[in-house]
């Protein structure tokens, strides 16, 4: 089967170059280099039609960027996004425009993701007249529509932003990336900003909207729990990199890289009443200057030579479960990271 | 509880504005005893961090107390004089924020801002505040704390900035520390560390710990007792395994089934339905009713304060169910 | 909800949050009326005027110098007094509003056009272009406008065009680096993602999406500047490298009175004087207003 | 810390080589430079050699060569009215306009800061009223006309102080100054506050405004919680924040003093550079016009420069660098 969407080896790079003033301070000897981050770092990912991918990772990791270069917002340094198949950049003319509007974004604010100046009805309904989806004369009963479908009162669509609740602008965002009939939908932390009983209506939303219309989502959050209930499959990222995924039963069944088992571990969680806390130690290191080998090894508790001077690949350590660490290649000699109850 | 550090009765702290009086706190009662940690858990405008700031006597105008009592070891806190309430701040009561990346003032060195901190309640020399406030950033775990005093708070991460904070209000061994979200703006690693922390300080320390959070996970895992507010009002308290698992208040219930966690994978969650009511118009009696399929005409009127053993609720429908 | 039931629906779009936020305060409300006032009164001047001060048949050196209140030769009033020429000074300052007015308006705007312009495209276009804008905004506003204005003005001479093409020309730049701040906090905002998402033209989210929401600082900023240029023009006019003698704006009729001040003849430079701060001050008033109401984080 | 400075010194550098060019091109590019440095009065073989001796017939990249050479070697030509260097009698006058501009300077920030505090920490009050509605009125009353009416009240009416010329200068620790005698002071007082008018409302406008920006912020509700006292909260939290932009705007307006100078001088028959300026235009004394603005344009970026220097003093994020 053919992934709607696939990152085939995609990077990212932010360059930022010394400029005149640097470079003459590095001639007089200032220790000065130019900076380059490695937001996201030779990046695999494969979407199937109607799945839902779970994106996790910290701040920093590059999910968001990842997420941005699928939906189309930011193009990427390196690698090749394949949209059924086919190379993104090879499309040109009316397909390229399809694939564009395909793949659409939920964002994180519910406030700054809507333009303050225009109206409900303008927000929802700009773009699906701009590209011929709708007559203008249509627009109108089009948004009334769209509005009903994420459960907003459409007498409410000569409104401005301001005038919603947080939750009620987050429905908006959804109306208006459905407005252009997209297939594939990059939910990037689209509940974090949220209350818990409103976050809980907004994922049912998501949840029912793909049941009718057979959406496909990137679902990234740092939020394991709720990354937990609605994904088949989930991938985790530490410094641009993803270090594992897997279908979600297995995901949180049996993690296997370090990393994957320190964060489920220190997730706090209802069911852990009173629990010690016992944190892995260290800082998450700056993406400019990662560490060598396996980014992770500083703050592994199982971190050997090895870790520090070679990259793990992923490798597939059951079916459909790939994890990045040198643990695997071993034998039983070196201790197995334990398992969490909590998940 | 035979003598405890803070009791808060009936706590009433209002905002008037020009479109009508807010009660951004209207009717909070709960008390904290030595070593223990209550959670004091809500959504956003529940109240809970004006509760905070209430009992620091740190709302901002036109915000005021106007009715309640807060009693610190025994004595009223409302309507102490500024000056008095300053000599506690910071000494017997100290305070964590949620955003450590603005507690700090970028200005002024780490050092001075400790120093400064004890020099405002003990008549030390600054020789001395130095050596308190480097033994300090060592017991939060700051590596080579007195290089880390002549540094800026640009120059630490958010987790390390926390640190400083938490730091900073533990130079006087406060007898109470109100802690308002202080992680929620952390990644999960850096959030498991800074509660680590705090869980073995509170424990050596034996100080009393309001930690205020929307998240319940953060405070199943740290509070002895909890505190549920729903607009301005704390709608059920009891002991954190009895409010997690058998919750009394449709509202308590109602949170706990949103949490995606707690449900089963894929199935639809239980959320609550509509949202908070505007402070400005709340309904009348139980500001929950609007939103519960438990009510009727009843719950028009003020919900009286109810307990069992170490429960306690305000409703007139109580739940008896299991929800985890 | 219901606090959202409370809100007046003109205070949804700039102009009714503008004017909503002006009647609020008693002091812009009437600094707002002083100044359509002072509008309506330089577009009707000629008559209004009691007389042509400019009409060489209708003044009489005789009449020099009056106190105001005296007598003229023909019979009339003249309520503020005559200067040296034996103009009533009322229809002097009357004509001399009109152009006050008319060279703070019209730089302000042609600055305003230009610097939006530029300070867009300094946003939208980024690196070189944004650059080489920007060097020449730290340049402009480097020197202060006076100066800048006057030594053009001693370069090039004197006349209405050329005293509002150094107006412009000191102005624009305040202009280009706001709208460019404002831009650029809007084009970092995901609503510009989301644009670029559903794929709608560049065009279309420059200036249906990004430009409107750089209206408020513009506002400010524009009402601000015209009362600037109106105390500018007036400054470079007094120091005789403004305005020709033949077309005199409230600064010149103030300069006319210097010398004779000390004299005793207060009223040639003091009424002038106290019509040019009632407009400044008012324009000012409601700009500090608009500024609190739309609240964009300017200095000053 | 040393980029900084090498960008800010590169900047600088910059602006001086575009100015010199403005200024060349203003000269000798537009209109004929003949009539702008030979007298009117000569004749025909007076300026042939003139024209060959100021090596008007070369190229005008020589031209700008020569131009800039002299410059540096301080030769900006004679003037044709006082027949005797221009760069001279700019130094000659230059004295009198700093001395102006500093007491201006200094006045407003002695007046400016304390009143923009005092509204800034009670707004809304009729006091900030007050002095928010006078400052607007300070930058709305046109400099000139302002100065022609404090002669008229203060010299004319009351007669309490003298309405032109510089006094007597004394001499203190080998500065000459006007403040050194009481003649001069006299002869100081009015044009100083002419001039300060302007800058004392904007350093209240922006005292005030940095007030109301930093008091909300959350480090200062937390030097609250740590139980500092009010004052020692605005006196070093606030106000050393809202210095870093007091600093770099004061900076640039002493720019703006020495520039507004030319009215008040012109007003009081203040014998500074100013005066001299206007005076030169007016006589069409153009060699001193160009001395002027190549001096006053090397004494902004001398001043910039040093308020960069000041403001990464005093902001540890430029001075220690970003760590983000």
């Amino acid at each position: 089967m053919t992934p709607l969407i696939e990152a085939a080896h995609v990077s990212k790079r932010f360059v930022r170059d010394l400029d005149y003033a640097e470079r003459i301070a590095r001639f007089l000897g200032a220790d000065l280099k130019p900076q380059t981050v490695h937001a996201v770092d030779t990046v695999d990912l494969k979407v199937m039609p109607g799945e839902v991918v779970g994106l996790v990772g910290e701040s920093g990791c590059g999910k968001s960027t990842l997420g941005r270069m699928l939906a189309g917002i930011m193009p990427q340094s390196e690698g090749t996004i394949l949209w059924n198949g086919q190379d993104r950049r090879t499309l040109v003319g009316r397909p390229a425009r399809e694939a564009r509007l395909a793949a659409q974004m939920i964002f994180q604010d519910p406030m700054s993701s809507l333009n303050p100046r225009k109206r409900v009805i303008d927000i929802v309904g700009e773009a699906p007249v701009a590209h011929g989806i709708v007559p203008r004369r249509e627009k109108d009963a089009y948004v009334a529509g769209l509005m009903e479908r994420v459960g907003l009162d459409p007498s409410y669509r000569e409104r401005y932003p301001h005038q919603f609740s947080g939750g009620q602008r987050q429905r908006i965002g959804i109306a208006r990336a459905l407005a252009v009939k997209p297939q594939f939908i990059v939910c990037d932390e689209s509940v974090a900003a949220l209350d818990v009983s409103i976050q809980a209506q907004i994922i049912n939303l998501f949840m029912d909207l793909r049941r009718e219309l057979g959406l496909t989502y990137l679902f990234i959050s740092h939020d394991i729990g709720v990354v937990k209930h609605i994904s088949d499959r989930v991938a985790i990222m530490y410094l641009g990199r993803i270090v594992e995924s897997a279908p979600a039963e297995a995901f949180f069944a049996q993690p296997n890289h370090p990393y994957t088992v320190a964060l489920l571990n220190e997730v706090p969680t209802i069911a852990n009443r009173r629990r010690v806390f016992s944190p892995i130690k260290g800082e998450i290191p700056s993406p400019l200057s990662p560490p060598s080998g396996c980014h992770f090894h500083p703050r592994c508790p199982h971190a050997f030579e090895r870790c520090r001077r070679e990259a793990p690949k992923l490798q597939e350590i059951a079916p459909g479960h790939i994890s990045a660490c040198h643990l695997n290649d071993t034998s039983s000699t070196q201790p197995r990271p334990e398992a969490v109850a909590a998940f | 509880m035979s003598n405890p550090t803070l009791v808060v009765e009936n706590l009433q702290t209002h905002f008037p504005t020009e479109k009508g009086i807010v009660k951004a706190v209207d009717g909070v009662s709960f008390e904290v005893g030595r070593g223990e940690v209550l959670g004091l858990v809500g959504e956003s405008g529940s109240g809970k961090s004006i509760t905070g700031f209430s009992i620091l006597g740190l709302v901002d105008p036109p915000g005021k107390v106007v009715g309640g009592r807060i009693l610190f070891q025994g004595r009223d806190l409302v309507g102490l004089p500024p000056h008095e309430m300053r000599k506690l701040r910071g000494h017997k009561i100290a305070m964590i924020f949620q955003d450590p990346m603005m507690t700090l003032n970028p200005v002024l060195s780490i050092g001075t801002q400790m120093v400064e901190t004890v020099l405002a309640h003990e008549n030390v020399s600054v020789k001395e505040a130095r050596a308190r406030a480097r033994d300090t950033l060592g017991m939060v775990g700051i590596p080579s704390p007195e290089e880390r005093l002549s540094a800026y708070p640009h120059q630490f991460s958010g987790g390390m900035r926390q640190r400083v904070a938490i730091a900073i209000a533990l130079l006087h061994r406060p007898d109470l520390i109100i802690a308002d979200e202080p992680t929620t703006a952390l990644d999960v690693t850096i959030q498991s560390q800074i509660l680590a922390q705090i869980q073995a300080l509170s424990r050596d320390l034996g100080m009393a710990l309001v930690w205020i959070s929307h998240d319940l996970g953060v405070v199943a895992g740290l509070a002895h007792r909890i505190a549920v507010m729903y607009a301005g009002r704390v709608v059920e308290s009891g002991p954190t395994d009895h409010v997690l698992d058998y919750p009394v208040h449709p509202y308590t219930i109602g949170l706990l089934q949103s949490v995606a966690a707690n449900a089963p994978r894929g199935a639809p969650l239980r959320a609550i339905p509509g949202m908070a009511p505007s402070p400005l118009n709340r309904p009348s009696g139980c500001a929950f009713r609007t939103r519960c399929s438990f009510a009727t005409p009843i719950c028009e009127n003020e919900p009286p304060l109810d307990d069992a053993g170490s429960m306690a609720w305000r409703c007139f429908h109580p739940q008896a169910r299991r929800v985890a | 909800m219901t606090a959202i039931a409370l809100r007046k629906p003109s205070s949804d779009t700039l102009v009714g949050r503008a004017l909503n936020g002006l009647l609020k305060s008693p002091k812009a409300t009437i600094a707002a009326v002083i100044c359509l006032l002072l509008l309506l009164t330089a577009l009707i001047g000629p008559w209004l005027a009691p007389q042509d001060p400019y009409d060489l048949m209708q003044i009489s050196i005789m009449d020099a110098k009056l106190a105001p209140g005296s007598e003229s030769m023909s019979g009339g009033t003249y309520w503020l007094g005559t200067d040296g020429q034996g103009r009533d000074m009322l229809s002097a300052m009357i004509y001399g509003l009109r152009t006050s007015l008319a060279v703070g308006l019209v730089s302000g705007i042609v600055a305003l056009g230009i610097g939006t312009t530029l300070g867009l495209m300094a946003a939208y276009f980024g690196g070189r272009v944004d650059t080489l804008i920007m060097r020449l905004v730290d340049l402009m506003l480097g020197f202060p406008t006076i100066l800048v204005a006057l030594m053009l003005l001693a370069t090039i001479g004197q006349g209405v065009g050329k005293v509002m093409f150094a107006l412009v020309l000191v102005q624009w730049a305040l202009f280009a680096r706001a709208v460019r701040s404002a831009a650029l906090i809007e084009k970092s905002k995901e609503y510009v993602e989301a644009a670029a998402c559903l794929d709608l033209s560049k065009p279309r989210i420059l200036f249906g999406h990004l430009l409107p929401n750089c209206l408020p600082p513009l506002i400010v900023i524009g009402t601000l500047q015209v009362a600037n240029a109106i105390s500018a023009e007036a400054t470079l006019s007094f120091l005789g490298i403004g305005l020709p003698i033949t077309e005199p704006s409230l600064g010149l009729l103030i300069a006319n009175g210097y010398e004779v001040l000390m004299s005793g003849q207060y009223w040639i430079s003091v009424y002038p004087g106290l019509l040019l701060v009632l407009l400044v001050f008012s324009i000012n008033i409601v700009g500090d207003r608009l500024r609190e109401v739309l609240n964009p984080r300017l200095e000053r | 810390m040393t980029v900084f400075i090498i960008r800010r010194l590169s900047q600088s550098l910059l602006v001086l080589f575009l100015t010199s060019i403005i200024v060349f091109a203003g000269i000798y590019a537009i209109g004929n430079p003949i009539d702008i440095l030979i007298a009117g009065d000569a004749t025909p073989a007076e300026r042939e050699q003139a024209i060959r001796a100021l090596g008007l017939d070369r190229s005008l990249i020589e031209q700008y060569g020569t131009f800039v050479w002299n410059a540096l070697h301080g030769d900006l030509g004679r003037s044709f009215v006082f027949n005797q260097p221009s760069i001279d009698l700019i130094f000659n006058r230059m004295p009198a306009t700093l001395e102006l501009a500093f007491v201006a300077l200094a006045l407003s920030l002695i007046l400016g800061i304390p009143l923009g505090l005092w509204a800034g920490l009670k707004p809304g009050t009729a006091l900030d009223e007050t002095v928010m509605t006078g400052s607007i009125l300070g930058f709305s009353l046109p400099n000139f006309w302002q100065g022609m009416m404090l002669i008229m009240i203060f010299s004319v009416w009351l007669g309490w102080l003298p309405s032109t010329g510089r006094g007597e200068v004394g001499s203190v620790l080998g500065i000459h100054t006007s403040l050194a005698t009481w003649s001069g002071l006299t002869h100081l007082i009015l044009p100083a506050v002419n001039l300060a008018l302007f800058n004392i409302s904007l350093v209240i406008r922006l005292t005030r405004s940095g007030v109301r920006e930093t008091m909300p912020l959350d480090f200062v509700k937390f030097a609250r919680a740590k139980g500092l006292s009010e004052r020692r909260i605005v006196s070093v939290h606030v106000l050393k924040n809202i210095l870093i932009p007091i600093v770099t705007v004061v900076g640039v307006e002493f720019g703006s003093l020495v520039a507004f100078a030319i009215v008040t001088e012109t007003i009081f028959a203040w014998p500074g550079m100013g005066k001299l300026l206007i005076d030169s235009i007016m006589r069409l004394d153009r060699p001193v016009v160009v001395a002027y603005l190549l001096v006053v344009v090397t004494l902004f970026i001398v001043i910039n420069f040093v308020v960069d220097l000041l403001y990464s003093l005093l902001d540890p994020r430029i001075r220690l660098g970003s760590a983000s």
